[in-house]
């Protein structure tokens, strides 16, 4: 037993920061959130993919006979770990899944922007609200960009093309609680101002209940799909919800693709839950380094800061909120990298959750140290909180985990 | 321990009342939150009826113009507008609550004459030039420097955090008049004439995306020497009198409307099944407490100062002030936490009112003194302990 | 409106302060914790009772013409706030309402011991765990000193006679889950070893469910009680409970008396809200008593113990836990006053809330003050921390509170 | 990232569950916890056993009669005989963790001779006079005084928070010799034999209202000076390196029953219908995911330490240990409260082992460096923040 780094692990993760250094460094980390800038960012990611392909950050696992680069989970974690450090954007873990599963040709050599969608419900035992999914929609990150959404279900994986297709016309919001559309023209994706301003959202509109049913029949399906049974156990049962009831679907106009049909690795039945899960662990691996960046950022801003006479960093008050990031950076580091090397589901519930807590927590407290200061935009530090905001709501949210990891003591 | 008010309060609030709901429907549309010449037009239209119906200065001393209403009137009415969804106080704010307050307690004659009317009658607009960006926390080491050139001072330097500068006629201004003088010795209060040349504002975004604050740059701007409130060199003890005149009030409408917000938050939970969510709805439960308590504390802090000025003193203690500001700054940052666990996913949609919200919460942990520096002024200050070093 | 205490109260206040240093002053605090000295706790309360009963705390709010000093609900909270301050103890809350009401002849005076069991359940809208009862059984305090006992159910209040009843003698534990007691012995209350060593307990154990319903018709029942009620919606309900299925109720052999035939003032069906919600006032007011004084204490401590040559109320970390104190405590004290003034039901939630809390982590932080000190049996920190958790059990838990809280803001 | 065993770590696995599932059932039935003398005489059979199947002293070095292994094979040993059930090392604490690898780093030849083999053995035992009334956290500003007579040092002091003091032989006794030299310069390193004439022990009753502890108080005890471990005035260092030998082990066994304990409630609360409760069932799945975390850190340090060890360093880096502390003394504080509430009211009963384990946790954040102490360090030692002041 080792849990350190091994020497390959640690140059891995010094080749990919200086990687990020040079292609995403805090220049184009603020030209990316200046506000004012008029640039193209969905070309921009085009460009920004090519480069991160070209390095292997999403073939990193896939099988060096497929033109991988054959490494594991671990590494990923680092790697992204990284990512979530240098803010960098885009839909990194949708494109590595992609990639590494060699589900979408191209994605291993990021020639191809795939994004993702979590459709899939929380195990029936768990009574709790829905994790990741609201009455009202999905949100779905870098649509626009993004040449493939990656449906991950329960029990399978389907893909929708957005290539050349009808997801392109985007509509007002569809909130219009009166009047559900009509079937027949289901609304496309609608753009959300996201909060986030370099990860740009779209709604996935749900429709109404009425019309969820025919989705598992007259959609081809894959082996083990068990798609009807959503209308079970789903966010339509809830209370109170009444005559808004709602299932969460993809609604445009795109064509539901079977993972069957895609070239590629076909996922059956149980590897819904795989994907899903290491999706989970590398949204936490960059929660982390987002969690260690506003941590090494409050601790230089209280080194350099003076007030009443001395460094901030003198004050115990200060020390101790920074002190308090560390213990939480360190945690999540031990939950995230074992979720990494055993792949279990508990610890990986565990790694999301502690690594959503550090993030959050670590920008919240970043922000309090650099007072006034944090507040204004120039300051990197909102940009971390907004992702870690952002991140905690996709591959499963706290409160989910929480729930799975009190089953999991019974 | 009375909690009721007296004949005359309630006369006071339920004339309020009337008037409010005659004026309330005859106000022009909201003005785009962009557009500040629009919005200081309908923030000074608001003030301007006011003033006409008596309102106006309501806190502030007879002979300054106001109206010298007990805190008690004053609780009532901000309670009352804030509940009828009347205009906030907007680009009234420093006029009103900062810069009058202080020119009415140590202008001159002429001077109170010549600034106090045309803020009150909603005809000018002040701004406030405190903060630099190197004296946050620690507004003492201000380093804008003003010279002394014959009947005029000469500013250099540069202001942070500054509203409505765009649209002011005149900001309230601290520099230093005396660079060798200890920390809180050398500094002067000046009444800075916004259109002087030299002037520059430049808006500051938030990390919300919005630009309510500007930076003001200055340099070599001439402000003649009467348009100095109070002696050279005394502008710290000037300031902290306008400070003191706080009677406990400040975020009364505030506490309104987060209980305002609270019980809609309940109602979208159950609308949207989320209410079955125990957690969730625990959380909701603990912030009615919260926000019951804050009023409560409110309505102590009041009494104190209504006491405290009864036999001369001034405004509400330091205690109930930093009390008051560490737990409502929590509370909060934790409604609008709640707002986001009950909206979801849809918490990450910045036109979501709640969703801008929790981001300008995070400031009220930082602005006008963090929380640590609250906790330290109960320690020592209040709690009496040795001063830390 | 002034919110400030009036000179009357002030002076009522320090009146009840020098009352208590006087007959339960810090020696009386020590010697009663104390476990060598072997004392007589139930002679000792007899004779505390006489002095509290002189000077008038438990006929505080009974008219003047019925013997009683004819004071409010505020004043007895600023009275009750001191004999938290001081730790004292006994089953002051049920003898005050007992006597203040009319409720136990000789209670005014101080001449019997009245406790209370709160039999009540949540209201049915509520679907929280039940606030304040367990499935084992409901815990009385100081049940062997008590002449009575006062039992607070849904909308009857009942009495429970002691004196040289059956209820004196006590059996072993009885949580043989496997065999429950015939309904023809049912236990008597056991006693059990208390946390708060000030503060003697008793179980009253819970008859097995299938004999709880005779209860309702085999008894005498007083005019709007609704006992039948509670097997509607009572513990017995919670699921997984199988076999141990149990219902809380009085099962001593002591015969129930409807409070109709106790002399002194009848109590109708609406007036055991009442009586609940004064309780958890009150209790309330111990409650911030006890946080007041834990951080007296830690104030006191921190200005005189020296570390790393300074007292270590120079420390910013021990400043701001002491300012934490302060406020939690001062919140609390303005939720409290206000329940005590407005009467109103959704007040008193808030203040017992916030006053548990303010207690518990006032008495936890006064601890961490007082670093190892204060983890001996002689400081008297950790009595506060018992009395507080005990407290926090009585009249209203918090969870209970934030579901009523809840449900008020709809 | 390396989280399997080696074969002969799993060897060793499987050779341990052999010996314990063998050695487990003929203990005696466990003592009563008041009787200080059979606690000890259990806690010696145990150590006894242990010393005679080639387990005792793991981590001690081979010269010193240890068995020199891995802190890996040590947190097996500890996580196995944790998981089986098997006795805690109890009386053997002090003599096994603290004062035995003390002597056989920095003792001669002969004291190592004299005061190991008996340790291993189980025939003494030792207990711990460092801390002090006036010396909590700050333990070098301890008083307790030491003077030269002859060959003799005559000690006078009293020392707290000592376990054990009733039953054991010896004491490694910290002391001042040099009143005048600065704080960590002038203390020294004795052994004290606890019969001694001078030597008084006092039971402490804890708030948990066990006496575990005691107070000893040193009359004019004469110790020889043969009984000085390291020179005179260089006890501070002396005792840095015995606490330099933990290797992130120090707590394995008591996450091992924390973990075990997650999973009582659990299975507790699902029976008592408290389950029901998603507040208290959300902070059970919270917990999870703490110790799963804790226990992934214990194996991180253990594997900083190892490291550490092989390449000339000594025990786990101040980073870990602190991290770990910190983290773990507030879940295991937790992990008691959300007993209580799943206790509910029956937390107020004494005799419930959940609720004297919630007392007992009181003391995690005190013990051993508060966690006031703890921000401290990392903040400066580790972040690299300017000292405080």
């Amino acid at each position: 037993m080792d849990f350190r780094l091994t020497d390959d692990q640690e140059a891995l993760r010094a080749g990919m920061r200086q990687l990020l250094d040079r292609h995403f460094g805090p220049t184009a980390l603020r030209h990316a959130a200046d506000p004012l800038a008029h640039h193209a960012p969905n070309a921009e990611l085009t460009r920004l993919w090519a480069e991160l392909g070209a390095a292997g950050l999403f073939s990193l696992r896939a099988d060096e006979s497929a033109g991988g680069v054959g490494l594991g989970l671990p590494e990923a974690v680092l790697v992204f770990e990284e990512t979530g450090r240098a803010l960098l954007p885009g839909p990194l873990v949708a494109t590595h899944l992609a990639g590494s599963w060699g589900l979408v040709p191209g994605a291993a050599e990021g020639r191809v922007v795939v994004t993702a969608m979590d459709a899939g419900r929380p195990s029936p035992d768990v009574t709790s609200p829905p994790g990741g999914t609201a009455p009202d929609g999905m949100l779905v990150e870098h649509l626009e960009a993004a040449d493939a959404v990656l449906v991950v279900g329960d029990g399978e994986v389907r893909l929708l093309e957005t290539t050349g297709s009808d997801l392109a016309g985007a509509v007002k919001d569809g909130e219009q609680a009166g009047s559900p559309p009509a079937a027949a023209a289901a609304p496309a994706p609608v753009p959300v101002r996201s909060v986030d301003p370099l990860s740009p959202l779209h709604r996935v509109v749900a429709r109404p209940a009425s019309d969820s049913r025919p989705v598992a029949g007259d959609q081809e399906e894959g082996p083990g799909a068990r798609r009807g049974q959503r209308s079970g156990d789903g966010v339509g049962q809830e209370p109170g919800d009444g005559p808004e009831e709602r299932l969460p679907t993809v609604a445009g106009r795109g064509k539901w693709l079977p993972a069957v049909d895609v070239p590629g690795k076909w996922l059956p039945t149980g590897d819904a839950d795989v994907l899903r899960r290491e999706a989970g662990v590398l949204t936490a691996a960059q929660q982390l380094g987002s969690a260690r960046r506003t941590l090494e950022m409050a601790v230089g801003y209280a080194r350099e800061r003076e007030q009443f006479g001395r460094p901030i960093g003198t004050f115990q008050a200060v020390q101790h909120l920074c002190a308090g990031m560390l213990v939480r950076a360190q945690t999540a580091r031990s939950a995230v990298y074992a979720a990494a090397v055993t792949q279990e589901s508990e610890e990986a519930y565990a790694a999301k959750l502690l690594a959503d807590e550090a993030a959050t927590s670590n920008a919240r407290d970043c922000l309090q140290v650099f007072g006034g200061m944090g507040f204004t935009w120039e300051a990197e530090v909102h940009l971390h909180l907004k992702r870690a905001w952002l991140r905690a709501e996709q591959w499963g949210t706290s409160a989910a985990a929480e729930e799975r990891l009190a089953a999991a003591l019974l | 321990m009375d909690l009721t008010c007296t004949p005359e309060e309630e006369e006071f609030r339920a004339r309020l009342r009337t008037w409010l709901a005659r004026e309330l429907p005859t106000l022009p549309p909201r003005p785009d939150p962009l557009d500040w010449p629009a919005r200081r037009a309908y923030d000074m239209d608001w003030q301007r009826r006011l003033h006409e119906a008596g309102y106006a200065g309501l806190h502030w001393p007879e002979d300054a113009g106001g109206q010298d209403a007990t805190p008690t009137q004053h609780l009532i009415f901000l309670e009352e507008t804030e509940a009828a969804g009347a205009p906030y106080v907007g680009a009234g704010f420093v006029g009103l609550l900062h810069a009058g307050p202080t020119i009415a307690a140590e202008g001159t004659a002429e001077q109170r004459a010549r600034w106090l009317p045309p803020i009150l009658s909603g005809d000018q607009v002040w701004c406030q030039g405190f903060s630099e960006p190197d004296a946050g926390s620690d507004l003492a080491s201000l380093r804008t420097r003003a010279v002394r050139d014959g009947d005029h001072y000469v500013v250099t330097g540069s202001k942070i955090w500054t509203s409505h500068a765009e649209v002011a006629d005149w900001c309230e201004l601290l520099v230093r008049t005396d660079p060798e003088a200890p920390r809180h010795r050398g500094i002067t209060w000046l009444a800075l004439p916004m259109d002087a040349p030299g002037v520059t504002v430049r808006p500051l975004r938030t990390l919300a995306g919005s630009t309510e604050f500007a930076e003001v740059f200055l340099d070599e701007v001439r402000v003649p020497v009467t348009h100095r409130v109070g002696e050279e060199n005394d502008g710290w003890r000037v300031t902290m009198v306008t400070l003191s005149f706080e009677r406990g009030t400040a975020f009364v409408g505030e506490v309104v409307a987060c209980r305002r917000t609270l019980r809609l938050l309940a109602k979208r939970a159950r609308k949207t099944g989320r209410w079955d969510d125990a957690v969730l709805r625990r959380r909701l439960g603990r912030l009615n407490a919260e926000f019951t308590a804050l009023w409560r504390l409110i309505q102590w802090n009041v009494s104190e100062a209504a006491h405290g000025l009864r036999h001369g003193g001034t405004g509400v203690p330091a205690e109930g002030a930093s009390v008051f500001k560490l737990r409502y700054s929590h509370a909060r940052q934790e409604l609008y936490d709640v707002a986001a666990a009950v909206l979801g996913p849809d918490a990450l949609d910045l036109t979501r009112e709640w969703t801008r919200e929790r981001l300008s919460s995070l400031s009220y942990t930082i602005a006008a003194g963090t929380s640590q520096i609250q906790h330290t002024i109960l320690a020592e200050r209040v709690l009496g302990l040795p001063k830390g070093r």
